[in-house]
């Protein structure tokens, strides 16, 4: 969002923004119908449910309405380009083989999800067993946990999950809050350093936890960097300086992004770790 | 005790005795403690919650007013307030807040389930306007109120159990607490007894809100960090706590220790399930049946002998 | 008389919305009298005590009590001050103990003192034997039937040792024997200097008990008389404005049709055995009984409440099997409740649904509502029995006490039924009232139906009924002839064992 | 709070001081606020925002679901009943439908069929519990609210979307018929349903008197267990209905539809005047009561400042629970003054005078 506002301001381009605490697929519908009638010039989602967005995306398209995807994808014929900050495949990857590079590549593991039902949650999930399956036969999942986006909750399945599997490995938490209280649960069990704790997740969140070598390392993306480049891609789009089929375009301060068939690419995700800690502030 | 308490606590007793065959490995100190730890500011709000149900009212804004006191002595103990000083400004933050409700629902008699839905859903957007979701950090002092993990988890706890065995003493031994009880049997003949219905619906909730700032605060000196979000449905956990343990939804009956023994089993539920090795999607198919057993064992009982009162004259 | 009053009202006046309820009306009460209180229903009576008593804000007026005059009481200055009352319809709490509700009314006020629950209980014990109550104290109130509620009221009065004891019908659901133990406890009181305010509809109460009486019509004093100086006719004439000539209808011979024929009849659950008799249409059954001897279980069994677990209930010479209140309304069975202000009437219901809420067939031809009809049948009985309401639009719980149980009695005959039960029917009705409820009682009979009538006012069984029933612990025991004498009901309700420990 | 419609006296005080009269200046007042200041032309030259046609059926299709849960909730409320699981039931069923469709292979209409029947089930194990073993509602349905959303997950593992439902069943969610969305129609067919029910048939007498005394409704003769029931079983059928048309409308099914749409559905009826414990309340109002909310949190997120806040969902909320509170405070009021009138300042202890 910050980003988004720095690139909005550089381009001169005005910039509504609707992100509620907590999405599901019927609000974020909302919004955008609520947006094709303010007849706004480019619409850019974060699509919580590829499906169920699309036919509102398809609609604004309709009316003459530019939509481009980030974050997570909407189906590809409701979009003109996807803002990709790395792939579902490039996140799960990261993370089975940062997994596997704590653990030594065996032991049990368990995963901490936000809700069983949220759909990224899934998509990454959908690709990290097969791809532990694959490359690291010797490391087994043995529980995903939900903790509805809590980090209480996180903590307390965290605990238990401890006690439950007592030759458990590492815990991968896949939502923001899950990977501080998970930190919390091992470090007031006093497992810091026996049980592992990474996951996806901000910075600032994580910092003291990764100073403390409680978290290992977090997955994460530059979000202000995803906001800027979205932004970019918008005006672009708009101003007919990106046009489907294009290999790359200048997004101001960024530089020069590569365009992937539909797909425009941040770059790769960073992993946050003891040594970069201070180079984050988010 | 009642029969509901028994039932609830058999319902609890085989729980218990079921991971004690299948999963003994959930009877271990730490991971209990901390279990215990966690609950234990959810067993304060259901000891006010106790309180507000028995008066025949109902609270839920509670979650909501438990989130914004957290994030208010979060910030406060961000800026270097000392943890001396955000007790008593939480607890008095909750109890303000409690006393909103309690001056519309006592003072302008409007019906309890209505004025706190909309204070619930005011301050829980607030909370979300002013603070986007993001975590408050906090200083390292906060956490166990500057003491070591274990003699701060048994301060969390002691408190909780203070509390607890306090409310219950308070209620079943002195007058102010049978009037809770009066009030909440039938408002109008506990007028006429002398008693004053509005005072002790007021003094009902806003006592609930006090403790909600106390709940945040054992809350907060867990972790390091504050979640705005934290009290998300906590309001749900203490109604249910206390209604399971046998609180009746229309006032006058009911004791704390039902709701603690409520609490108690539904706490016990998600970190049972992972020691018992059940996939989470069961999770809440689980935990529904269960509190539909606690209370369908009330239908084994023998019909009551004579038909039960209609309700007071409601409102 | 130089002694002042213990307790005046000066020129009260109280409305309910349109409803002029008190009008200045003036009164007092001097100590060691039993002052009666006499009107119609909804003269105003229970308003004027409530006003005593802090429950309701007189709009003018002033209230003197202990040298000091008050523009209103609230309850606690007015337990203060040294007044308990006894209501009409018990303020109690129904999730609590007797012991608890005793002690909530007595002890002091203080909401830091500490509960002493032994004392609490070994006090209750204590006043429930003053008042000859026989259930335990940690009874729950819900537990309790009508004249066990009000027993515990009448406790909860004396126990407070009140100077100004205000008692709003006592005794309208108990039977001879609490009855006579009341008087007792009533007179010790007046022998001791209190005062005592007495309201009711038995003007052989009154002439028993009574020093003075104050008589009240449509929110105004009629003004105050000395008991003596005037008798029964003329009270009545006070109270209702005309004379009443005879108390009770003649009884009509009745048709050999048996209308309902109860056989060895009985549910544990409820603690009836073994009832059989059998009523013939056009005939009046009265049953008569001590509180607790099961004449109300009785009715409840045979309108479905608690269905029969033995024994056979015929209808008409047909067994039929009565499992619920909706059975027995299908089978043309109605029941009026002892408990109006429980399962009487609905009192947030407006007055013309309440009367028409078992008639839906009528009111609801074909599944739609006909309101013109609903209008209809609620006008024609709000002026048949009398009822004093603002109109069929008034919320029934604004109804005085009495017309609320015609409410109720209207409710089951705009059903048009077979077989009717009545559970003390004339409770707390007023005495014209009371005529025209018999004189209706009676012209129902006539018309073809079979007549179960439950009262615990002697003279009223005695006078209404063709044979009269009599329960003891759940059981029939025995049936005696239409005008038995008094002495041989009350023989016969009380049974050889405590007639003896009477004697 | 007034007193629901008696069948009486009309007169114009009766209808011009009804609690509904306020609910419809209410939403008068806030549609024009939305209009004038919701509205505007874009650099295109078109008539964006509130004002325009498309958004108002918007706010037709958003509320449907949230409505039809609303008009269910009325007649269980109505009994003094409650129930939490309408929004867990709505999940379950959406699930059901989608499982019934893709992995059985049934015809989509069965499908929908089965799908009304398995909601009707579903409101039939709260009718159990609550008019057969005589249980609080409130436990119950809270029971319930976790059984259905768990059994949601459990069916699906919490992964499985059910999704590309034929043409002609989206047509339900996302298409208009005879000039209104599609939905629309099936809820005035509801709403006209229930509309009758409550206020014509005997039943609507029912639920009325078992919400004030359900003792004094046995006492009456009349079926109580069987109308609690109907108004659970009632409101799991329509709880199925409205999750067919969320399917329709967003073309997925899945476990977590309609989470959190109770507390919108029973504030709508409480906002829509029906008391919580039961007897009083209309069904217009509850109507009104899904309107004022409905254009409530459609409009905010057409104002441009709210817009630039970037807070509507917020601000949606906040003025809703505030707005509550106003419309709960004006219904009281009457009755509030009326109760203070005769409290003139109480002269207390003035010394007795000399009697006579
Ligand atoms: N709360 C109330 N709201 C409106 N009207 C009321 C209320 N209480 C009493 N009234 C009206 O005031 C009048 C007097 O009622 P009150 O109860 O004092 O009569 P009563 O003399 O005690 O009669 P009864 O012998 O039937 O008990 C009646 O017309 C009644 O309808
Ligand atoms: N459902 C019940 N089960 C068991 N005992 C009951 C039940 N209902 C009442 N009782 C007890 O049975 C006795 C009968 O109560 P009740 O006073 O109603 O009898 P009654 O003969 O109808 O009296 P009344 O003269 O008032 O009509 C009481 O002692 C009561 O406690
Ligand atoms: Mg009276
Ligand atoms: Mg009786």
């Amino acid at each position: 969002k910050a980003g988004a506002d720095i690139a909005a301001k550089e381009l001169g381009a005005e910039l509504l923004f609707d992100g509620p605490v907590d999405t599901n697929a019927a609000k974020q519908n909302e919004i955008v119908e609520n947006w094709i009638t303010l007849g706004v010039d480019v619409i850019a989602v974060a699509a919580e449910n590829k499906e169920s967005l699309s036919t509102a995306l398809r609609k604004a398209q309709r009316q003459g309405i530019k939509v481009i995807a980030f974050d997570s994808d909407a189906a590809p014929d409701a979009r003109s380009f996807f803002v990709n900050q790395a792939t579902p495949e490039g996140i799960a990857n990261t993370l089975a083989d940062e997994a596997a590079r704590l653990t030594g590549g065996e032991g049990e593991i368990a995963i901490i999800t936000a809700t069983l039902t949220a759909s990224n949650q899934r998509e990454w999930l959908k690709r990290i067993e097969p791809r532990l399956a694959e490359k690291y036969p010797r490391m087994k999942v043995v529980a995903v946990r939900p903790s509805d986006d809590l980090k209480d909750r996180a903590q307390s399945e965290a605990t238990a999950l401890m006690s439950a599997y007592p030759d458990l490995k590492l815990i991968m938490a896949i939502c923001t809050p899950g990977v501080p209280g998970a930190a919390e649960a091992v470090k007031q069990a006093g497992k810091a350093g026996k049980v592992k704790v990474m996951g996806l997740g901000l910075p600032n969140e994580n910092r003291r936890y990764v100073k403390e070598g409680v978290t290992d390392c977090v997955i994460l993306w530059n979000t202000g960097d995803l906001g800027y480049l979205t932004a970019y891609t918008a005006v672009k789009l708009v101003t007919g300086e990106l046009k489907p089929g294009a290999t790359s375009f200048k997004a101001g301060s960024l530089g020069e992004k590569r365009v992937v068939g539909d797909n425009v690419l941040l770059g790769e995700p960073f992993i946050f770790t003891r040594d970069n800690s201070d180079r984050f502030n988010f | 005790m009642r029969r509901r308490e028994l039932a609830v606590a058999g319902v609890l007793a085989v729980l218990l005795l079921v991971l004690a065959l299948r999963a003994p490995s959930f009877f271990q100190g730490q991971p209990l403690r901390s279990l215990l730890t966690r609950e234990a500011p959810v067993l304060v709000m259901a000891c006010g919650m106790t309180v507000v149900i028995l008066t025949r009212q109902i609270d839920i804004s509670v979650g909501s007013q438990f989130s914004v006191c957290s994030v208010a002595a979060g910030l406060l103990a961000a800026h270097g307030w000392p943890i001396g000083a955000v007790i008593p400004f939480a607890v008095f933050l909750g109890f303000f807040l409690g006393a909103v409700n309690g001056a519309l629902v006592a003072g302008l008699g409007l019906p309890s389930i209505v004025v706190t839905l909309a204070t619930m859903v005011t301050l829980r957007q607030g909370l979300n306007l002013v603070q986007q979701g993001e975590f408050v950090n906090l200083p390292d002092r906060v956490q166990w109120f500057g003491l070591e993990q274990t003699p701060g988890q048994w301060s969390v706890l002691a408190i909780a159990l203070a509390v607890l065995a306090g409310s219950a003493f308070a209620l079943h031994s002195f007058a102010a607490g049978r009037h809770f009880y009066a009030v909440g049997s039938d408002a109008e003949a506990a007028r006429l007894a002398g008693i004053r219905p509005r005072r002790v619906t007021f003094a009902a909730f806003a006592g609930m809100g006090a403790l909600c700032g106390l709940a945040a605060v054992m809350n907060i000196v867990q972790s390091p960090q504050v979640q705005p979000l934290a009290g998300a449905g906590l309001e749900l956990k203490a109604i249910a706590a206390v209604v399971v343990g046998g609180v009746a939804i229309s006032g006058g009956r009911g004791s704390v220790w039902g709701g603690a023994i409520g609490l108690l089993l539904l706490a016990c539920i998600p970190s049972a399930l992972t020691h018992l090795r059940i996939e989470a999607y069961w999770e809440k198919a689980i935990q529904g049946g269960i509190i539909l057993l606690a209370c369908a064992t009330e239908i084994a009982r023998p019909r009551a002998k004579k038909s039960p009162p209609a309700k007071a004259a409601a409102a | 008389m130089s002694v002042p009053p213990l307790l005046a009202f000066e020129n009260i006046t109280k409305s309910f919305g349109a409803v002029r309820a008190l009008q200045g009306v003036s009164f007092d009460l001097r100590p060691g009298e039993v002052h009666a209180l006499l009107g119609e229903n909804g003269a105003g009576k229970s308003t004027l005590i409530k006003v005593a008593t802090g429950a309701h804000v007189p709009d003018g007026g002033a209230i003197v009590v202990g040298q000091r005059r008050h523009a209103a009481l609230t309850p606690s200055t007015a337990r203060a001050a040294g007044i308990a009352c006894i209501y009409q319809q018990p303020a109690l709490f129904p999730d609590l103990t007797v012991a608890e509700n005793l002690g909530l009314r007595l002890e002091p006020a203080g909401a830091l003192r500490r509960v002493d629950w032994r004392g609490r209980r070994v006090r209750a014990l204590e006043l429930l034997r003053g008042v000859g109550a026989e259930f335990s104290a940690e009874a729950e109130v819900r537990d309790l039937s009508m004249p066990e509620q009000q027993l515990v009221e009448i406790a909860a009065a004396i126990g407070s040792g009140a100077r100004i004891v205000i008692m709003d019908e006592p005794t309208s659901s108990l039977t001879r024997r609490e009855q006579e133990r009341l008087f007792g406890i009533v007179r010790k009181l007046r022998d001791d200097g209190a005062g005592i305010v007495y309201i009711s509809h038995r003007l052989e109460e009154i002439a028993e008990l009574a020093d003075r009486v104050t008589v009240l019509r449509d929110g105004r004093s009629v003004g105050t008389f000395a008991a003596d100086a005037v008798d029964p006719p003329a009270l009545i004439h006070l109270m209702v404005g005309r004379e009443l000539s005879q108390l009770y209808p003649a009884a009509q011979p009745a048709s050999d049709g048996i209308g309902v024929e109860v056989c060895g009849a009985g549910c544990a659950e409820v603690g009836v055995a073994d009832v059989s008799f059998a009523v013939r249409r056009g005939e009046i059954f009265g049953l008569a009984g001590l509180v607790g001897a099961g004449r109300t279980e009785l009715a409840r069994v045979l309108f479905g409440l608690n269905p029969a677990d033995a024994g056979e209930i015929r209808l008409e010479g047909r067994a039929v099997k009565i499992g619920s209140p909706m059975a027995a309304l299908r089978h043309g069975i109605a029941y009026v409740p002892e408990d109006r202000r429980r399962h009487g009437a609905v009192l947030e219901l407006p007055v013309s649904h309440n009367i028409t809420l078992a008639a839906h067939r009528r009111i609801f031809p074909r599944g739609w509502l006909d309101a013109a009809e609903e209008r209809r049948i609620a006008e024609e009985f709000i002026a048949r029995l009398a009822i004093r309401t603002a109109g069929p639009d008034a919320a029934a719980g604004t109804l005085s006490g009495g017309n609320q149980q015609k409410v109720a009695v209207a409710r089951w005959l705009a059903v048009r039924p077979r077989v009717l039960i009545l559970d003390e029917p004339t409770q707390g009705v007023d005495i014209g009232a009371k005529a025209e409820l018999h004189r209706l009682i009676r012209e129902l009979a006539v018309t073809g139906l079979a007549v179960i009538l439950i009262s615990s006012d002697l003279p009223e069984i005695i006078g209404m009924s063709d044979r009269i029933g009599v329960m003891r612990g759940g059981r029939l025991a025995g049936i005696l002839p239409g005008g038995a004498s008094a002495s041989a009901v009350m023989t016969a309700t009380l049974g050889s064992a405590e007639r003896k420990g009477a004697a | 709070m007034k007193r629901p419609t008696t069948g009486a006296a009309p007169g114009w005080r009766r209808i011009v001081f009804r609690y509904e009269t306020l609910l419809v200046v209410l939403l008068v007042i806030e549609w024009l606020v939305f209009y004038r200041f919701g509205t505007s032309t874009n650099r295109r030259g078109i008539v964006v925002g509130f004002g325009t046609m498309e958004r108002q059926f918007d706010i037709l299709r958003h509320s449907c679901e949230i409505g039809l849960l609303a008009l269910a909730l009325t007649p269980v409320i109505l009994t003094a009943g409650i129930d939490l699981s309408v929004a867990s039931v709505l999940g379950f069923c959406a699930v059901v439908f989608g499982r019934l469709w893709h992995d059985a292979g049934l015809p989509v209409w069965c499908a929908a069929g089965a799908t009304l029947l398995a909601g009707a089930a579903a409101g039939g194990v709260n009718a159990l519990f609550i008019a057969r073993f005589r249980l609080p509602p409130l436990i119950v349905t809270l029971g319930t609210y976790s059984l259905f959303r768990g059994l949601a997950e459990a069916l699906t593992r919490g992964a499985v979307t059910y999704t590309d439902f034929p043409v002609g069943f989206l047509f339900l969610g996302q298409e208009r018929w005879l000039g209104l969305p599609t939905q629309a129609w099936v809820f005035l067919v509801v709403a006209l349903f229930i509309w009758t029910l409550v206020h014509r048939r005997m039943t609507g007498r029912v639920f009325r008197v078992i919400g004030f005394s359900p003792e004094g409704a046995r006492y009456a003769g009349l079926a109580v267990g069987r109308t609690t029931a109907l108004a659970y079983v009632m409101a799991g059928a329509i709880a199925a209905l409205a999750a067919l048309i969320y399917t329709a409308r967003l073309g997925q099914a899945k476990a977590d539809a309609a989470v959190g749409y109770e507390l919108f559905a029973i504030t709508a009826v409480v906002l829509g005047g029906t008391s919580i414990f039961g007897g009083r309340g209309t069904v217009p109002g509850t109507l009104l009561g899904i309107a004022v909310i409905a254009v409530l949190k459609n409009g905010l997120a057409a104002l441009p400042a709210v817009i630039r806040l970037n807070a509507a969902e917020e601000s949606a909320g906040l003025l809703t629970g505030m707005l509550l509170l106003v419309a709960l405070a004006l219904g009281a009021a009457p009755k509030l003054l009326s109760a203070r009138r005769p409290r003139t300042p109480l002269p207390e202890n003035l010394p007795i005078p000399k009697s006579p």
